[in-house]
């Protein structure tokens, strides 16, 4: 049975190239790629995860605010009854140019799983997921 | 209200006017008499128009970069930094995302987060929150022209604090900072918003301060044709020509081939000169040239090639100004050395190139052509389905997918039409969706994309565009399948 | 020996190796079977000739970066540095200046100070002293082909020990690495001498081993104007051609207007195949573009600028590799990491481009008249003081001041032609000295400096010539009075 | 009465340009210029300066070679006599790019009165020679 994943880019970011592009390759690599888009709030995440039964939220952020507009996701997931949700997150996540072992350091503490830095290619996301979801 | 493209009487204006300055209490703050007073005593060599005017009769090339931090004080060590030792010619003030979406609370927990932080937890300057005291402290602190620049779909108070505080140019308008900006603004609120930020830089201009007005040329910054955003930019201008701006810049992002991207620029001043002068507006028009927009290599040294190939591009084309990238630009926000080492090795490309064009040719004088053809063919189908409104068009060529915008994040965007490059690294189109091109144009942009393909030995498809995407971070123009 | 434009007799040929070999002890170690052999299981991707002939199908644009230690180790380490770094496609290596001199004796001292220090305290690499077994190290631990790059007015000896070692090009030529390189060495004997390289690779070219030979383009490197330096190039490739040489590289020193640059190389290359034919020579020809030769920027980010527009041209122009600068060469010679990030800025540059050529224009094909026009005025005469014999020719030609290149050190060159900018930065004559250009073209010259002098309301003179010079330390091309 | 320099280009380097600039602005400058040119060897600054009674030697080095090829020029001098001639050096003087501060310190213990990095304008110089000359 095909994994439902949730993409979306968070906060008031409006990047959507890669959007469209991570739409594309995890489709291709056969998730179910729910897409909601730009600009979206951590409660549209989070809807649209127990809508679809979702496996994984994978959150981009390419502008910057990604570390205010995070914080707190992996609560509210589990308030919500996401207990076991995969959080991964991308993008350039934190304004300007920081050592990136510390901004992953960061991201993890808050609840995720996985985080990746500017560039990351596709494809290693996707390893990274089925590995994850024992696929 | 209703939209249309007629400018609006001082009634209309100023009854919207009293409910914008009550958006956020620093709005009590801006007074127009006051205002003009302040912008009356701008010097020259602060005003933006004035600078774009001078550099345009020398035929030089100013360089601007982007740059804004969350606190006054930084973000004018920050920009003092910018113009001492980038050496940069006009300065911008980024505006913040939050800013952007008019989400000034917000803005004001990234302060405090700022402050405790001792590093700008915001990505650009939230002027709204700091009112015209703090813009002008930023003001007074610098000696060169400078520029809000953002990306809000409703900037009417930004509009009326940054003006207020000196800064005698605003970019965005309501196509181009709707469309690759928000999810779900319509169309006619944003040009109805823009309608009312043009309006206000009119006024300014009725009582004898010129401000300058610059549409955001690139839009999505990626694979947009050229026609798609010379068309906006086009119909931007007429419509902020019509609210009473007078000194306007209009803007391309690079493509990458040198031969489009010349031709680009040159359709875009012609033709937009031609529309102005048909419809009657008495403009002073410079152009814009934006280094490429798109993905960029990480390693530092690549990035200065990509900085300096835009450079050489603006200046062969004869561009008054171009927007700067740094070599930070793949791992986000620059410090300010990098975006200084931007600047510099820009300048250092345009000073080498001061005075050199890139001389007419066949492939040229074709390219220019082409492009004017498409550009024609769009807005004369805006201004058909508009009835002959610019505006109700606009809308209306939206939804229909006349305009229509690639990779755009809104949902008043078609989405339909797909670009990809051809063989020679200048942008086509794929899918044309709507787009209202002549048999004749279609044709020709399919047979260059199937010579593509026919080098690449494959189909001309989807995985192009993918392709054509991650190629500069890889290091190449077209995304050839065996990079 | 009699000067004669004449392919050397085997007699004459090794009548002179024996006494070469024995001009340092490491000569002993070459034996030319033994090298014929090494050289005939060069792998292609190692070989120059193979690696260029590739390029040149592809229209693609090498980058080779210039270097060059003491040590074999060190020597080593940075050429695999730059190769897996720096992504050179081709490798240098950069001879130091005694061994330039044939002062073998000093390079011993630097040899041994180099150790005592942990740097190098020669300016390259002293492969005569080395011999075949080190330079055969270093052409195994690398994996891309290697050149020796010079200045050596008599590098017979050299020349045998690089080729025995697997190095299959070898750059200079018996004017270009005498007139810019030396005080007071004869032409009669650096032409014979440079001859003895020709033939030697004209040898291993007999027993199937193709060596690619490149003269030295840009010459002083300093406004040198495109006829002169196309001129000199034109007289080696006719000069290594008749000594049997079959693969040829010639090149030309950016002068910084890219149309004129962009003539320069195609009327080099155009004009050079017309030689060849006329003269029934069978060359396989390549170009190469150095990037900007003359004074750089303090600044890392303005010398990137400076690079990445040397780069711009090279592909614009088509030329087959190109010779990078580092961000370093106002400060000397450059850090591994320096070098490496001035192929990679080359390298992005190039990749953007690839496929993209300055299109004909009315400009463009004007300048290459011009050029090809001058070049033949100074090869007709060349060949008439000759009585038909170029390489004596030559010699003549420079005593009359026929052949004159600016700012050279050499005793035999006139040193009476004064070249400046025109108002578009292209490089053009103020003081002809003996120049066999005809009066429309002098008059043609003068104009454009007339033209210059009266934007910069000066008179045509000297001056504009020292501010041409430093123009382009304080980022830009002309010299104007101003800066 | 016109003071007299010797000006050129030490060592095995052939570096022309700079030469024939600093030999026109010194000239310009007033003071008699004997340019001895490129590829000079130390004996032959020292000749040239005993035969014109000179006053000072500006040694040029743009090519990385300059710290070995000015050692012991001081000491010559005075052996050859020119016991307070002033001895200048410019250019690029060391193989790669080392602290300046590091630079100028070595050659001023081998006995130069002034030290010059690369991108010196000529007029700083001239300026330097008025003044150690009491012009």
């Amino acid at each position: 049975m095909s994994k439902t994943i949730i993409l979306g880019v968070i906060g008031a970011d409006c990047h959507a190239v890669g959007n469209k592009i991570l739409d594309r390759a995890f489709s291709d690599a056969g998730f179910n790629v729910i897409n909601i888009g730009v600009m979206c709030s951590q409660e549209e995440f989070i809807n649209a995860a127990i809508e679809t039964n979702a496996d994984a939220i994978i959150v981009s952020s390419l502008y910057g605010h990604g570390e205010i507009d995070c914080r707190g996701l992996r609560e509210k997931c589990e308030e919500a009854g996401l207990k076991d949700i995969l959080l991964y997150a991308g993008g350039n996540l934190v304004v300007g140019k920081q050592d990136w072992s510390e901004v992953e350091k960061r991201f993890k503490e808050m609840g995720f799983n996985r985080v990746y830095p500017p560039g990351t290619s596709p494809e290693i996301g996707i390893k990274d997921l089925k590995n994850d979801l024992g696929l | 209200m209703e939209l249309k493209n007629k400018k609006w009487s001082q009634e209309q204006f100023f009854k919207v006017r009293e409910e914008i300055l009550n958006h956020w209490p620093t709005g009590k703050d801006v007074n127009l008499e006051d205002a003009a007073e302040y912008l009356k005593k701008v010097p020259e060599h602060k005003s933006f128009p004035a600078k774009l005017k001078k550099a345009k009769e020398e035929g030089i090339t100013l360089a601007q970069p982007r740059a804004g931090v969350a606190l006054v004080e930084d973000h004018i060590n920050l920009l003092t930094y910018l113009q001492n030792e980038g050496e940069a010619d006009l300065l911008p003030s980024t505006i913040d995302s939050y800013t952007r979406q008019n989400r000034y609370n917000e803005c004001e927990v990234g302060l405090e987060e700022s402050r405790k932080a001792g590093r700008s937890m915001l990505n650009g300057f939230p002027a709204v929150n700091h009112g015209v005291e703090g813009c002008r402290r930023v003001f007074e602190a610098v000696n060169l022209p400078l520029q809000a620049r953002h990306g809000t779909p409703d900037a009417r108070l930004l509009s009326e604090i940054i003006h207020a505080s000196g800064w005698t140019s605003n970019e965005g308008g309501g196509i181009s900072y709707n469309i690759p900006y928000a999810k779900s603004v319509s169309l006619e609120k944003t040009i109805l918003d823009w309608q009312y930020c043009d309006r206000l830089a009119g006024l300014y201009e009725e009582m004898g301060i010129s401000l300058n007005r610059e549409p955001f040329g690139p839009l999505t910054g990626t694979l947009v044709p050229p026609s798609v955003s010379n068309a906006v930019a086009i119909i931007e201008g007429l419509l902020a020509a019509e609210q009473g701006v007078r000194n306007l810049t209009l803007g391309y992002g690079q493509c990458g081939n040198l031969v489009q991207d010349v031709a680009a620029m040159r359709a875009l001043e012609e033709q937009a000169n031609e529309y102005f002068k048909m419809y009657g507006y008495d403009v002073y028009l410079t152009t814009v040239f934006h280094q490429w927009m798109g993905g960029f290599p990480q390693d530092e040294s690549k990035a200065f090639g990509v900085i300096s190939w835009g450079s050489a591009t603006a200046a062969l084309a004869g561009a008054t100004k171009v927007i700067v990238k740094t070599p930070h630009e793949a791992v986000g926000i620059p410090t300010k050395e990098a975006n200084a080492a931007g600047i510099k090795a820009t300048k250092q490309t345009l000073n080498l190139l001061r005075g050199q064009r890139l001389p007419m040719s066949k492939e040229l004088e074709e390219e220019i052509k082409l492009i004017k053809a498409e550009t024609k063919c769009i807005l004369d189908k805006v201004f058909e389905v508009g009835n002959g409104d610019l505006a109700v068009g606009a809308v209306k060529a939206f939804e229909l997918g006349i305009l229509d915008i690639p990779f755009a994040p809104s949902k008043y965007n078609a989405g339909k039409i797909l670009p990809a490059r051809d063989n020679n690294g200048a942008v086509r189109i794929l899918e044309f969706g709507n787009i209202p091109f002549t048999k004749e144009i279609k044709d020709f942009h399919r047979s260059l994309l199937e010579a593509r393909a026919k080098v690449e030995n494959r189909e001309v498809g989807f995985q192009m565009v993918v392709d054509d995407i991650y190629a500069v971070g890889k290091g190449f123009l077209v995304g050839r399948p065996n990079l």
